[in-house]
């Protein structure tokens, strides 16, 4: 059974991998293919993280995997989110947002 | 299955010399980058390659039943490794210092030291 | 066809996939066009990565490589801070290398 | 955050009184633990602390939706990926924010990006909004209202009292 | 603090030596005894005797003879140093130096073992050097002093060559063994031994076509010119001839060699001593015709040939040291040593006079100076030798010019009108003054005295060095033989010359001018070698690092490739099955191949970044977590540092011309394809897994881990991770410094 | 037995700990002077058990000999390990006065250190991996040196030196590496039976010749040695006096080591490019001498020259060759860096090392002149100086194979280094400073003056002590080289009869 | 690099960081780790630091020089080397405290120089590095 569950969950993570990767390939500009990497991609990491806590078994590896998975979780985020602001800022919008305080009434960069 | 990684390590050497003989000093250290891949890729292939099984023991030193991988070239090459890093460290650094004293990275421009020759 | 048979064809077949994805976020890499495409295309790789773990983990019964995932989470993200810190530099001084 | 040690504390120990410290065994302890603790609370929680009690239940509603979400998304945005045209229509929208803290403001921010579509751009310099990037910003306004009813309220429920 | 000459103490110290000398001498002539009957003295202390080399020294009657000339000669040089130059502020250095000659002389002459000789043999060149560099603020002297260590060092590494191969040869280096032993003419080794110890002695006395050294060499101070350049240092090839000349003389290829270097040396050297207007290059031509004519003599194997060449090499050191001094006593008194400038200065310098008068008479060979005995000698062992007529007619074409030089050294100046000198000439001092005559009345004194002064060291020398059955005898008269005829002849010639010397100086001018000046070759051979050098340097020490990776990326390419190719290593093939490292392996490559992308430094670094995690998949593959995590965590530092130091560094462009692009994708691809090759022949056998399995077996029961890989890191080979986060850390101190370090004005 | 041989090793690095923690302080500086101290007396001990019992091992760690990692002394090692001692404690002292507050702050002893202990475990190691680390270990310690003086010439001189030397090491471990594969072990004295007992000799062959041009690349041969005139002239002087000593020597100690004991199966292959490699690098040294104008610029050339002649030793390959090589390498690391420390008190006095631009010093500072004429008659193999025992010997061992134009080379070379050697006595010490300074040792501060003096006085002495009394050294080297060829003792030190 | 988002993380990112490396330090003798892969770590998480406040914030934090924590670190290895001496063993030899579960061991002491120097060698290099100007 657990085999099944396995093999159900490690295809899913290649599946969702390979559409992770398709979306990249195909998304228009780099904050569209932002979406595609932060949230299929973990999410297919994760799936293959799970398969391999529910095939091993056992506190150690499951523990491993669970944190493996809250890292991923978390870190993709934040990373998300820097990148992202750099992407925005390259390409040329700047939301008023964006312009700290200080920066205001300096001449653009 | 060495076959294939001996392939590699040598398109890697390839790449890498052709990269460091460029005359940019970056570029230099990106040659470094991947002869290091290519040597430490050599260094596994020649520990052989047993797909699978790490060097673990299970619990009271039982060994496994099959093979596992050769440990020691794993221990060498974890040396290699970090060591490799190192030099890219020092390597790194270095070229900005260049770049700071000279304003450029083209090696072959970098002529303050040599030559001079007698001048009689 | 017994399920263990089942799941280590799917495994193998999973790894393909994978292998794929991470040749596929490669050609991005390599197209850019702008360097946060590129970071993007190297975060989706490592994940891919993390994945492949997983999958190795399954395949060889051994933890071991979950905990290389865990520390490829964390490292990651790392890098892919450094890359986006100098990517933002770059913008900013609007520097047109990439 | 003192109840939350105890509540682990109690787990450790229930398990090690069953002799192995295995997954069930421990999340077997942290119920018992927090059943314990509830009914304990008058003696050992004042005021603000018994927060916690309430905290937890809302912080596992909060991973359930959380989970969900992801998944949708997931599929959502993996639909888009090898759908022939992709549905897209990206955009920068303006959230604005009621909490205030920054356990607050972070969490929200990643959960945002975690979730379908969205993806947070920045924070605003006074914390007062949040910057989102969506790709199925069809309408901007109903996008922020979604985005305010489902992560945020949940959010603020776990951190607030 | 040898300098503190001004106080006297450069006197004193020059008196001291000049005392030592003397003991030295006495010391010497004390052993004489005991050496003529046959017992030379032996002294020997163990040096290398692994390599069968000791210090051992002898006296016998061959170096007695030049013990007693170095040590009297020497203790009265020191005397006239004193008076000459006394006052130089670094007059202290010189005494040091010139007894370290002294010292060195008789180290070599006394020597027995060819290796000691040769230590002493070195320490006479620079010894020299030092000395004929004395004024050293002059680039002139600098030059000469160049030349003459050159010139005589690598005459020296020559005869270091045949002292090794005389050794191999003769079986051991003990001149003793060498000489009496089976004669080294039979020895295969003969001829290469011979080149060699020729080119030693010839370069040190400066032989042609070495002999251009010498009068350079004159540019020491006048003591060192009278004792190194003429008395001693330029006596040592002879010495070493004489030396040798049991061991090595006596063949066809011996005596040629030797009498043809000696007569062109005689009379080439006594032709251009002619030409001389300063009196000091006029002695030092006349040195060479001096070694010219011993070398020609030592080519004979008979007695009297032998007898000639050790008689004429004592008269020769008495005047010419005498002669030197007067040279530097007229220089001192006048301020000049012009030969036209000088006139009258007998009345003046009445001492000096006879003292030139005295020496240049048995330098022209009169009688009754020993000069007169040796010319006989001369003629009379000259007709002993092979080619005897030529050996005759060049020693009497020689000593006739050298009559008529001794003519002008000895009249020109002292008799005649007085000339109006830079200096009001005064005589010189007593010190000056003392060498001069005592040697001047030596070589009379030892010419009225011969047989009985010297007759019994010159035939101990004879018999117990040369090996001779039988010495010729010293006599002023040794009756009318053809000997004698030939001594009238070239006293016809020699007044001649003298009286038509300005003639004959117009007709050998332009001859001797349209000969190439060896001198001006030396310029040309140093100056051809610097070209050489900084051509060599040019091409190989570019300063453009691309050509030194490319040398020694073509260097690794073809010694891997050569040896591949004639070693023929085996390989075996066997392409895996696994779609998904196919795919790594294809992405990895593509990595790379991004990493070659000319302009985008980030391409460029998520190429290699994609290598690193396509490696880090193989290690993966390959079951090596620690490897795997290292590789990653290593990777990503890597890119994380790269992404700080880009923002510092520029952009990329490629700059090479299509052609050197073909050359250096030639070397990479060789040098990938040989690694390739010996990776695939590498595994092609199977491998001798006893190591591992050593640790498999005891990580667990002796080092207490299960991590195999981390046991051998910390435990089995911790030695290596010691090392290696040395290295990690020094890097990083490295790097600190090399960031942190403020940049350093100038050089 | 182990511990003597683990010391000198150890001592270094915790000398460099200590100085680092104190770095900046007078502590700091007499710290690492201190711990040189303590090498040497390791170091006189270490010779001191090996005369006594011959070939020694230890093991590091207690695991027997194929397993962990052995290190080794027999009397090359041993002697090796003394004189880079001895260079420590010299230019440790010496340093004294040169190395100023920034570069101290910066970790200049710590790296000084850290070289001669990495030094130290080259000699010392018998793994071919562990010495692979300790090349790294000293490399690392030598860009670090060459950088701290913080001159633009050096960064230039770095970059190639650099560049150039992390090929060579990358080289090393790829052959390292690959032997493993071959052979299945890495320690030396194994290896030595693994490798004649391979099947494939081709590839042991091909393995050797990467090994030499890794090795070749570090001892500085033709065509390899660019790196080492580009930078050499450029850190500070006491860098360059150890580097000149010690660096390129352990690539030759490295070549002589691996050609004696492993590599001997194909020395009709090896050992001839050897020859002709050595030949190269003699004449395109000195001439490359011959072309320079500055003081170090002529030293460093001259390493590469006479790198040849201890190359040159080894390629011929017969007991006396190898015990004149062994000579040189000895006798040669006293002299240059002795050599380079008085190249330093000439800059000091005269303000520059262009030969041109200086000069005077025999006139004013007669005690350098006076120390300076030792080295560099000995370099150029005059005797009774150390270098004539040397060139002696390998001149000797050439002809005695009927080699004639190897020795004819080699003493034209001779020929050229009196050529050099005068030439800096002509232009720094003869002429008359070109500016009319009077460079005298008295213008040195008092401390400063002893700091330099007393490592050149006491280098020299040596020199002319080991010309004086050869016998124990030509004893000594005639017993390295035995143990050399011969490696039965060595072997069955490491071993003892467990493998093979 | 001013992000709210970024130092928030950060600050309890770089805990985690440092957590992990020493889990990763503590059991590698067991399973895969050890001190090189937890000094990376650890770096690591304060190389986050210094992005997110900066590198005098991070310098401040650490308190100590890097390069004096690597010098420790290569000091604490050199003594877990010479510990044997007190045994009369060879250099290096690992010396086992084994109690019940808990070993402890010069080994361990030797693998937590290796993560302190690598730790000291990373900072520094990559501070040196901000720093640059």
């Amino acid at each position: 059974m657990t085999e099944i569950l396995t093999a159900i969950l490690a295809l899913l993570a290649g599946g969702f991998a390979l559409v992770a990767a398709i979306g990249i390939l195909r998304f228009p500009d780099a904050l569209t293919r932002m979406h595609a990497s932060s949230k299929v991609g973990s999410l297919a990491g994760s799936l293959a993280l799970l398969a391999a806590a529910v095939d091993i078994g056992g506190v150690s590896a499951a523990s491993r995997a669970l944190i493996a998975i809250l890292f991923l979780l978390m870190t993709a985020p934040i990373g998300a989110h820097l990148l992202g602001r750099a992407a925005a800022w390259r390409s040329g919008q700047k939301p008023d947002l964006l312009i700290r305080p200080s920066d205001r009434g300096k001449p653009g960069p | 299955m060495e076959t294939l990684v001996a392939c590699l390590a040598g398109f890697l050497v390839s790449m890498a010399i052709w990269l460091m003989l460029s005359g940019n000093l970056m570029r230099f250290l990106f040659g470094l980058l991947l002869l290091s891949n290519g040597v430490n890729l050599a260094i596994l292939a020649a520990g052989r390659l047993t797909p699978g099984a790490p060097p673990l023991l299970g619990a009271s030193g039982a060994l496994p039943p099959d093979t596992m991988a050769n440990a020691l070239p794993q221990a060498l090459l974890l040396t290699a490794i970090v060591i490799g890093f190192g030099l890219f460290a020092f390597a790194l650094a270095l070229t900005i210092r260049a770049y700071r004293s000279f304003g450029h990275l083209e090696v072959d421009r970098m002529r303050s030291a040599e030559p001079a020759e007698d001048r009689r | 066809m017994t399920p263990f048979d089942i799941m280590q064809a799917s495994i193998t077949l999973a790894l393909v996939m994978v292998g794929i994805a991470i040749s596929i976020g490669f050609v991005r890499l390599a197209k850019g066009p702008s360097l946060a495409d590129r970071v993007v295309a190297l975060d989706m790789m490592t994940t891919a990565v993390i994945g492949v773990c997983g999958l190795y983990a399954v395949r060889t019964e051994s933890e071991a490589f979950l905990d290389i995932a865990v520390a490829l989470a964390l490292v990651s993200f790392l890098s892919v801070v450094a890359l986006a810190r100098y990517a933002e530099r770059l913008a900013r001084r609007s520097d047109s290398d990439d | 955050m003192k109840l939350l040690s105890i509540n682990v504390f109690l787990a450790l120990a229930w398990s090690a009184l069953w002799n192995g410290f295995s997954l069930p065994n421990l999340l077997a302890g942290f119920v018992i633990g927090y059943c314990a603790l509830w009914f304990a609370r008058d003696l050992i929680a004042q005021g603000d602390e018994r927060r916690y009690f309430r905290a937890l239940p809302q912080t596992l509603v909060l991973i359930a939706y959380f989970i969900k979400e992801l998944v949708k998304s997931s599929i959502m945005v993996a639909r888009d990926c090898i759908a022939p045209r992709p549905n897209l229509h990206p955009a920068i929208v303006r959230m604005p924010l009621d909490g205030q803290s920054d356990a607050e403001i972070f969490l929200l921010a990643s959960l945002i990006t975690l979730t379908p579509g969205t993806l947070t751009l920045d924070v605003a310099e006074d914390r007062s909004a949040l910057l989102v990037h969506s790709i199925y910003a069809t309408d901007e306004a109903a996008l922020v209202a979604d985005l305010k009813s489902g992560m945020e309220r949940r959010i603020g429920k776990v951190f607030r009292p | 603090m040898l300098d503190g000459a001004s106080d006297g103490a450069g006197r004193m110290l020059g008196y001291a030596a000049s005392i030592l000398a003397a003991l030295i001498l006495v010391g010497m002539a004390l052993m004489a005894p005991a050496v003529v009957d046959d017992r030379p003295v032996l002294f020997a202390l163990d040096w290398a005797p692994s390599l069968g080399i000791s210090l051992a020294f002898m006296v016998d009657g061959l170096s007695l003879i030049f013990g007693l000339l170095i040590s009297g000669i020497g203790s009265l040089i020191f005397l006239y140093a004193t008076g000459y130059m006394g006052d130089h502020p670094q007059f202290g250095r010189f005494v040091l130096f010139l007894f370290a000659f002294m010292v060195s002389m008789l180290g070599l002459v006394l020597a027995r073992d060819l290796i000691t000789l040769f230590l002493f043999w070195e320490l006479t060149s620079i010894t020299s050097y030092l000395l004929i560099g004395f004024d050293h603020d002059n680039p002139r002297a600098r030059r000469n002093a160049l030349q003459a260590m050159l010139v005589t060092a690598g005459g020296g590494l020559a005869l270091l060559a045949g002292f090794i191969l005389i050794g191999t040869a003769a079986g051991g280096y003990d001149l003793a063994q060498i000489l009496t032993g089976p004669g080294l003419q039979d020895s295969s080794l003969y001829g290469p031994i011979l080149v060699l110890v020729l080119l030693g002695a010839f370069t040190k006395s400066a032989q042609f076509p070495f002999h251009f050294w010498l009068p350079n060499a004159m540019a020491a101070p006048t003591p060192v010119s009278a004792y190194l350049h003429s008395a001693t240092m330029v006596k040592a090839g002879v010495y070493l001839l004489a030396r040798l000349h049991p061991a090595l003389g006596g063949t066809l290829a011996w005596s040629v060699a030797l009498t043809t270097a000696g007569a062109i040396t005689a009379v080439l050297a006594s032709v251009l001593a002619m030409r001389q207007s300063d009196l000091k290059q006029a002695l030092a031509y006349t040195t060479l015709m001096a070694l010219g004519t011993i070398t020609m003599l030592l080519a004979g194997a008979h007695p009297y040939a032998l007898t000639a060449a050790v008689t004429f090499l004592i008269v020769h050191s008495l005047y010419k040291a005498s002669l030197f001094m007067v040279v530097g006593a007229v220089d001192h008194g006048t301020g000049t040593r012009e030969v036209a400038q000088l006139g009258g200065l007998g009345r003046a310098m009445p001492l000096t006079a006879l003292a030139a008068v005295l020496a240049c008479a048995s330098m022209a060979g009169l009688p009754p100076m020993i000069g007169w005995i040796g010319k006989e000698l001369i003629y009379a062992g000259a007709e002993t030798m092979t080619g005897a007529p030529l050996v005759a007619a060049a020693a009497v074409a020689a000593n006739a010019l050298m009559f008529a030089v001794a003519g002008i050294i000895a009249l020109r100046p002292f008799f005649g009108a007085p000339i109006t000198t830079p200096h009001h000439p005064h005589e010189a001092p007593w010190q000056m003054l003392a060498g001069p005559v005592i040697l001047a009345l030596g070589g009379l004194v030892v010419g009225v005295l011969a047989q009985p002064l010297l007759g019994s060291v010159i035939g101990s020398a004879l018999t117990g060095s040369l090996l001779q059955d039988r010495a010729a005898g010293l006599h002023l008269w040794a009756g009318f033989n053809r000997a004698f005829v030939l001594s009238l002849l070239t006293f016809t010639l020699g007044i001649m010359l003298y009286l038509m010397r300005a003639r004959f100086a117009a007709l050998v001018d332009p001859v001797l001018r349209r000969l190439p000046s060896l001198d001006d070759g030396w310029d040309r051979v140093l100056d051809g070698l610097r070209v050489l050098a900084a051509w060599q340097t040019r091409m190989l020490q570019t300063g453009r690092l691309t050509a030194y990776l490319m040398a020694v990326f073509a260097v690794v390419a073809l010694a891997l490739g050569l040896t591949i190719i004639r070693g023929r290593p085996e390989i075996a093939v066997e392409l895996p099955r696994s779609a998904f490292l196919w795919l790594t392996a294809i992405f990895t490559a593509a990595g790379a191949v991004l990493a070659l992308n000319t302009h985008s430094r980030i391409a460029a670094i998520a190429g290699i970044g994609t290598v690193g995690i396509g490696v880090a998949v193989i290690f993966i593959y390959a079951g090596a977590p620690d490897v795997a995590t290292t590789q990653l965590m290593v990777e990503t530092l890597s890119a994380v540092m790269f992404a700080i130091a880009a923002l510092r560094l520029p952009g990329i462009t490629e700059r090479r011309s299509p052609r050197r692009q073909m050359a250096h994708g030639v070397v990479a691809v060789t040098t990938g394809l040989c690694v390739t090759v010996i990776i695939l022949s590498v595994t092609a056998s199977p491998l001798d897994r006893s190591i591992t399995s050593y640790f498999e077996e005891n990580s667990y029961a002796l080092a207490h881990g299960l991590n195999i890989v981390n046991v051998v890191l910390v435990d089995f080979r911790a030695f290596d991770t010691f090392g290696e986060l040395i290295v990690v850390l020094l890097a990083s101190f490295g790097a600190y410094a090399v960031l942190k370090r403020k940049r350093k004005a100038g050089p | 037995m182990s511990w003597v041989l683990a010391l000198p090793i150890l001592i270094p690095f915790m000398t460099a700990v200590l100085a680092f923690l104190l770095r900046g302080s007078r502590m700091g500086d007499l710290a690492s002077v201190a711990g040189a101290v303590a090498s040497l007396g390791v170091a006189v001990l270490l010779v001191g058990v090996v005369l006594d019992r011959g070939v020694v091992a230890g093991q590091v760690g207690g695991w027997q000999a194929p397993y962990g990692i052995t290190l080794v002394a027999d009397h090359l090692s041993a002697a090796m390990v003394l004189i880079t001692a001895i260079i420590g404690l010299a230019v440790a002292v010496w340093s004294l006065a040169e190395i100023g507050p920034e570069s101290s702050r910066l970790g200049y002893h710590a790296l000084f250190q850290s070289l001669l202990g990495g030094v130290t475990g080259a000699f010392l190691t018998g793994d071919l991996f562990n010495l692979y680390v300790w090349f790294e270990v000293l490399l690392i310690s030598s860009f670090g040196l060459l950088v701290i003086g913080g001159r633009k010439q050096a960064i230039d001189g770095a970059v190639k030196y650099v560049t150039l030397n992390l090929i060579a090491t990358v080289l090393f471990l790829a052959g390292a590496g690959l032997l493993y594969g071959a052979t299945g072990t890495l320690n030396m004295a194994d290896l030595r039976g693994a490798v004649a007992a391979s099947p494939d000799q081709g590839l042991m062959t091909l393995i050797a010749m990467m090994l030499m041009v890794a090795f070749g690349m570090k001892a500085a041969v033709f065509p390899l040695f660019f790196w080492l005139p580009a930078s050499y002239h450029t850190p500070h002087y006491a860098v360059s006096a150890v580097f000149a000593g010690l660096l390129t020597k352990v690539g030759v100690y490295a070549l002589m080591r691996v050609f004696t004991l492993i590599f001997v199966g194909d020395i009709g292959y090896t050992h001839e490019i050897l020859l002709w490699v050595s030949l190269l690098t003699m004449l395109t040294g000195v001439l490359g001498a011959a072309a320079q104008s500055d003081f170090r610029k002529i030293l460093s050339f001259h390493i590469i020259s006479q790198i040849g002649y201890m190359v040159l030793g080894l390629a011929l390959m017969t007991p006396l060759a190898v015990m004149g090589a062994v000579f040189y390498l000895l006798h040669h690391i006293i002299v240059k860096t002795n050599l380079f420390l008085i190249a330093g008190v000439s800059r000091r006095l005269t303000g520059s090392s262009d030969l041109y631009a200086i000069g005077g010093l025999y006139r004013s500072a007669p005690l350098l002149a006076a120390l300076f004429i030792i080295p560099a008659f000995s370099l150029a193999g005059f005797p009774p100086l150390s270098g004539f025992w040397a060139k002696f010997v390998i001149v000797r061992a050439s002809l005695d194979l009927g080699e004639w134009l190897v020795a004819g080379v080699a003493l034209l070379v001779g020929l050229l280094t009196i050529f050099s050697m005068t030439k800096i006595w002509a232009e720094a010490f003869w002429k008359a400073h070109p500016k009319g300074r009077q460079p005298a040792l008295a213008d040195l501060p008092q401390s400063a003056r002893w700091q330099m003096m007393v490592p050149i006085v006491a280098l020299a002495v040596m020199t002319v002590a080991i010309g004086a009394f050869p016998s124990a050294f030509l004893d000594f080297a005639t017993k390295g080289a035995e143990q050399l060829l011969d490696p039965a003792a060595y072997v069955a030190a490491v071993l003892g009869e467990a493998r093979r | 690099m001013n992000s709210l988002i970024l130092s928030v993380g950060a600050r309890f990112l770089t805990g985690l960081f440092l957590l992990f490396s020493l889990f990763v330090l503590l059991r590698g003798h067991n399973s895969p780790g050890g001190g090189f892969i937890g000094g990376l770590i650890g770096a690591a998480g304060f190389v986050l630091y210094s992005f997110a406040a900066g590198v005098e914030d991070a310098r401040r934090a650490l308190r100590v020089d890097p390069r004096a924590i690597g010098v420790w670190g290569m000091a604490i290895a050199v003594l877990s080397g010479l510990a044997s001496a007190l045994a009369s063993l060879d250099p290096f030899t690992g010396l086992w405290l084994i109690l019940e579960d808990l070993a402890l061991s010069t080994v361990l002491v030797f693998d937590i120089g290796v993560y302190l120097a690598v730790f000291g060698a990373i900072l520094t290099l990559v501070f040196a590095l901000e720093e640059t100007v």
